[in-house]
């Protein structure tokens, strides 16, 4: 499948800049956060993230917070709109659903590589798992603007994990949906109907957002039949830009070399097939500068 | 009573038009904060510690946030010297930027090999020397943390360095008593001194029980650390007042940098901060100018260690 | 699976009904505190580190806020030892508080001193050694910071303490290896190891241009300095599991004093978190006490270590 | 002079409760804070003062702020409510004025000894400097209520920095003010229009708040004219209950023995004759236990 060259856009960017709280709603567990960010809806392609400073000042919190973009508005009268996605559970995300209508919020985006387009109109499945569905309806808008049809699977523990139910069913050819409990849709993982559904629809593309876990098993089920996959990852970042390394998880180059590689400005969004999954969270012994003896590696 | 500073510092032969840096390991080797900031207006750009070979680093998690604070595990990932002057070095002298390279070793001769191999690269300002790395051959143990081992490190980057270009002991605060190995690398050769590395710290996960980090401890580093690391100018610059210093640890405003100058520091990196702030070091420029300007001091110069001045009693 | 928590601590040979305590210096000798919760409730009080004499401690300022976190300089104010029995001793026995009696001294003899006079009295649960004082008879190097100097201090309390009195030392994380002065103090006779105390920090007054301390330097404490702390108990568990430990450092919340327990404290002490909030650690003891239950402990001791357990690799 | 014992209901409190923000308004330089504290109202007395957390969660700013009562009301719906006036200049004081009507805070109060009462209706003159004229306002209430004769001086270094100039009118016999820079008033210092007011009114005891400059100038002028002055004093505090060390002051006690005495629990209000006052910040040589040997004291 051949893809084009991506975030062409974002070469100018990032941009640091003081946006303001419009709007914070809630969807099922999570939280809607609309803000005015100037200048980055037109920089923003699908797969893109933003990094949000936490807690106000003087405050405990030193480091960003990151989330997938999952809308933006260029016609917004304060310079254009950004949507994210919440999962309020730890200090620094609970203090952002906490902002009201007004508030400054201080904001770096676009940042990341964002998905890549097929080349030519191939129909394409779109996987979701809780929030990881946030950034997968513009990707859905795009792909469909390219003549590409869309079908779209949706998987959370529970269906209030579900995020953009409503929003899929708009955007997607088929939307399936899949629960852990059963509350709504298919009781399983969204790897359970993906078969069918590419078998279905003819799908030559999966591109996914969501836990490791479930980012494995597109990868798997896509080099299973030889289709393409591309998959945005999650690491604990501290700086979103790129300079400190804490984000890396083991992919393969164009070389075939495996280096522990930054998915702040490499990712997050990376090819299925490029991610050693299964070692995602050690140090492959084949990676380039490979410790040669055990705990050898002891230095800061 | 607004005047115009001179701005410029001076960290033993090598003059920088801002006392205001980057910390190693916060900034890679530029490039990306060149999307923030114009990195050839601040003092220099510490490049990340660079080793002799390619180096994966430790597995994740390698990082914890921690009150006023964080820890990172990072294992100085990185490409090798050769890589890194193919690619970082020329990146940055194309550019116009002062550089800073730090290295790390984890022997005394990986140390004076990679000295050799940076010797007759141009664009290099300083060499920063990471001795905060453990001692393969003395089971581990970091060289920072013993005179002797951190002195044989210094004698052999100073004898494979160009006389021209200063070296920066960089030492570690996990020390009884940080003058006493500050002591030790200057007399071993040392133009300088950089201070403070991280501070060996942990986080326990509440939900897995384990330690947080895939390498168990970390460097703790950021505003937390700033009062410690105030401490240790102080301390070196009361026992050795001739000696320049680069500061660094928390600094996050111009006032935090303005206290590491008036203890001592002739120049400051900026590290975590910049995590919060990619612009961070500018801003501290601009902040830490306007401060001295207010405060009345015509140059960096006349800041440095004014806190030492003696009590007048009138 | 909430179930009930068996919340009994045992230091040593003093067996305490919670493992929350006090931290010297943060707490008096509980009077004030039991304004705000019942200071009988929690493991014990432990007292402000008492000196043979009177004592007026260091000129003011004596305290600056920091990131997280807060520098004193106290420098050991307290009423001498006789009006520490005749007053607050006494209050706390009459109240039916436990109480460990924190003692410091300038000299191995002033230690010994120490404990002799208080050898007698009632209701003491064990005494806790504040070795991070400077050494009057060795240049004021501070005993904590030198495993012998430690060692004799601690060998003479435990010489005029009864057998059935836990000493315990308190340590000071400012060293190059907390392990090696943590055995020399066991070596010595202690029965318990308390760490950490604060680390030395510095803050410089923008506005003055000077120390913001007038003791220049000063102890470093809250949730800032807790990554050092719980690495310091991680440590010292490695190095000696058998030895019972107090921890402390920056613990604010029932997580925090897990994270202590889990690294192989068996008891934990709060300290500077009293001063945001008064009734912190009885509201810790609860907090504690929820999250052992949640995580399905039965009793602290279950708790204790437990981060240390083998990886079970499956 | 004979004095009242004092503080006789404080034995109560203190009491720590979470309080709500009724209202912040401006007063010149200064904010005036009104926020409801369940309990408080009814245990205080003028001189006490509260201590209130900062910052929000997580917060870096670790100790509490304090800030002398100003004004009480037991009536309000909420339960009592509190006035406190702060000089936003750190970042602590200047979170506290950004607080919104409806904001919770963490408050602990009534704490410190208040003002002694003459048991003898004797005039009484009260002396503010900046913001320290807060407390000084409930104190003329007590004193009159008392049957004494008050008299009030308000000094600032500019008319901006004087607080309460209409309140001093309606409560005082006579309302002097001052100012450095004679924007109001006399130009000069309060304690060049002291005397005066002594003579005029036959003043039998000085009350004082303000600058430890303006304070030892007070207990100067009372001891010269042998008559009672006390001086809440101002200062750095660690916890504000009595537990840290870090508020001591210099204090002569009724064995003539000086010690080094806490200001929030023995203080913050002193008799102008028990105070150190030209070695405040220092140990004096004759205190008790103060260093034999000069920088023998290094220990933390
Ligand atoms: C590229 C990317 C996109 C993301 N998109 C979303 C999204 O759309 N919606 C959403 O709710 N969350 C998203 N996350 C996760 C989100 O960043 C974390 O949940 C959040 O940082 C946790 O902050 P906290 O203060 O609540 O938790 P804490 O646990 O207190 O965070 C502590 C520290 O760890 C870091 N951290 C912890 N977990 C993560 C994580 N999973 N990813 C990155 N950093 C982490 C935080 O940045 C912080 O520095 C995304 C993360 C990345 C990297
Ligand atoms: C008994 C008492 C009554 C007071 N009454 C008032 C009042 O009515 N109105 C008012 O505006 N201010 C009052 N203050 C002073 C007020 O507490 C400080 O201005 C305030 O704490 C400074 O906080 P910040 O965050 O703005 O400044 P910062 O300088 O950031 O404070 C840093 C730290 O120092 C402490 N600190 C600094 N200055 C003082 C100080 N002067 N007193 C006590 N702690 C200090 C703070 O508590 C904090 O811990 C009073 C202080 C005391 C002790
Ligand atoms: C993520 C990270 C990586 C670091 N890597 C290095 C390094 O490679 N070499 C080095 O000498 N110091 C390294 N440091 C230490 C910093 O250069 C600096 O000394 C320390 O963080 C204190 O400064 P700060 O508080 O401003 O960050 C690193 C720090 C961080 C946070
Ligand atoms: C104001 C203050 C006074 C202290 N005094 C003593 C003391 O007298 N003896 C002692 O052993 N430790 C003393 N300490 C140290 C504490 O007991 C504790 O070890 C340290 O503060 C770390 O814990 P924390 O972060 O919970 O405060 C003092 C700490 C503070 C903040
Ligand atoms: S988060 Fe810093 S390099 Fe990726
Ligand atoms: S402020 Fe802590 S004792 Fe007074």
């Amino acid at each position: 499948m051949s893809m084009m060259g991506r975030g062409s856009k974002a070469d100018v960017g990032p941009l640091q800049v003081r946006g303001e709280v419009l709007a914070v709603r809630r969807s099922g567990d999570y939280h809607v956060l609309v803000f005015a960010a100037p200048g980055v809806a037109e920089l923003t392609a699908p797969g893109n993230f933003v990094a949000i400073a936490v807690g106000g000042q003087p405050t405990a919190m030193l480091l960003r917070r990151c989330f997938s973009i999952h809308h933006v508005d260029t016609a917004g009268a304060l310079g254009g709109t950004v949507e994210i996605v919440v999962d309020a559970h730890g200090p620094g995300t609970k203090w952002l659903v906490d902002r009201v209508q007004g508030d400054a919020l201080d904001v770096i985006a676009p940042l990341g590589r964002p998905f890549s387009l097929p080349k030519d109109p191939v129909p394409c499945v779109l996987v979701g798992g809780g929030y990881g569905s946030a950034p997968l309806f513009m990707l859905a808008d795009r792909l469909r603007e390219r003549g590409c049809r869309v079908d779209m699977i949706l998987g959370a523990a529970t269906e209030s994990r579900l995020f953009g139910v409503v929003d899929g069913r708009r955007r997607a050819s088929t939307l399936t949906i899949t629960t852990d409990d059963g509350s709504l849709g298919t009781r399983g993982r969204v790897t359970d109907v993906l078969g069918g559904i590419l078998d279905q629809h003819g799908g030559q593309v999966i591109y996914g957002c969501g836990p490791m876990g479930m980012l494995a098993g597109l990868a798997e089920v896509a080099s299973q039949r030889g289709i393409v996959s591309q998959c945005a990852v999650e690491e604990a970042m501290a700086c979103g830009v790129g300079v400190c390394m804490t984000c890396v998880l083991p992919v393969v180059g164009s070389d075939g070399v495996t280096r522990m590689t930054r998915s702040c400005t490499d990712g997050p969004v990376f090819f299925g097939d490029q991610v050693r999954w299964d070692e995602v969270g050690t140090v492959p012994a084949d990676c380039l500068g490979a410790p040669v003896v055990e705990g050898g590696a002891g230095t800061r | 009573m607004s005047n115009v500073v001179d701005m410029r510092a001076q960290l033993a032969s090598a003059a920088l038009p801002s006392p205001v840096l980057t910390a190693s390991g916060c900034a890679a080797a530029g490039r990306e904060l060149d999307r923030f900031f114009d990195v050839t207006a601040i003092g220099a750009v510490v490049t990340k510690s660079i080793m002799a070979s390619p180096r994966s680093g430790r597995p994740t998690p390698r990082m914890a946030e921690t009150p006023a604070g964080m820890l990172n595990s990072i294992g100085l990932q990185g490409p090798g010297v050769e890589e890194f002057i193919r690619k970082d070095l020329r990146w940055l002298r194309e550019r116009g930027a002062r550089t800073v390279v730090s290295i790390a070793g984890g022997s005394v001769n990986e140390f004076a090999e990679l000295a050799n191999r940076l010797r007759h690269e141009e664009g290099i300002s300083a060499i920063e020397v990471n001795i905060s790395c453990p001692n393969v051959e003395s089971r581990g143990q970091v060289f920072a943390c013993d005179a002797r081992a951190a002195g044989s490190v210094i004698h052999a980057v100073r004898r494979h360095t160009s006389a021209l270009t200063p070296i920066f002991a960089k030492l570690s605060p996990d020390v009884t008593d940080i003058a006493d190995i500050a002591r030790a690398c200057v007399t071993a050769g040392a133009d300088g001194l950089s201070m403070i590395n991280t501070t060996l710290g942990m986080v326990i996960d509440t939900d897995t029980m384990r330690p947080a980090l895939a390498g168990i401890t970390g460097g703790l580093s950021g505003p937390a650390i700033r009062p410690m690391a105030v401490r240790c100018v102080w301390q070196v610059r009361q026992a050795l007042p001739e000696v320049p210093i680069l500061g660094m640890g928390g600094i996050a405003t111009g006032l935090d940098a303005l206290q590491f100058l008036l203890a001592g520091a002739n120049a400051v990196s900026v590290g975590t901060a910049v995590f919060n702030d990619p612009s961070a070091p500018w801003r501290i420029h601009n902040e830490l100018a306007a401060a001295l300007a207010d405060r009345g001091f015509r140059s960096v110069a006349d800041a440095v260690g004014y806190a030492h001045r003696e009590e007048v009693t009138i």
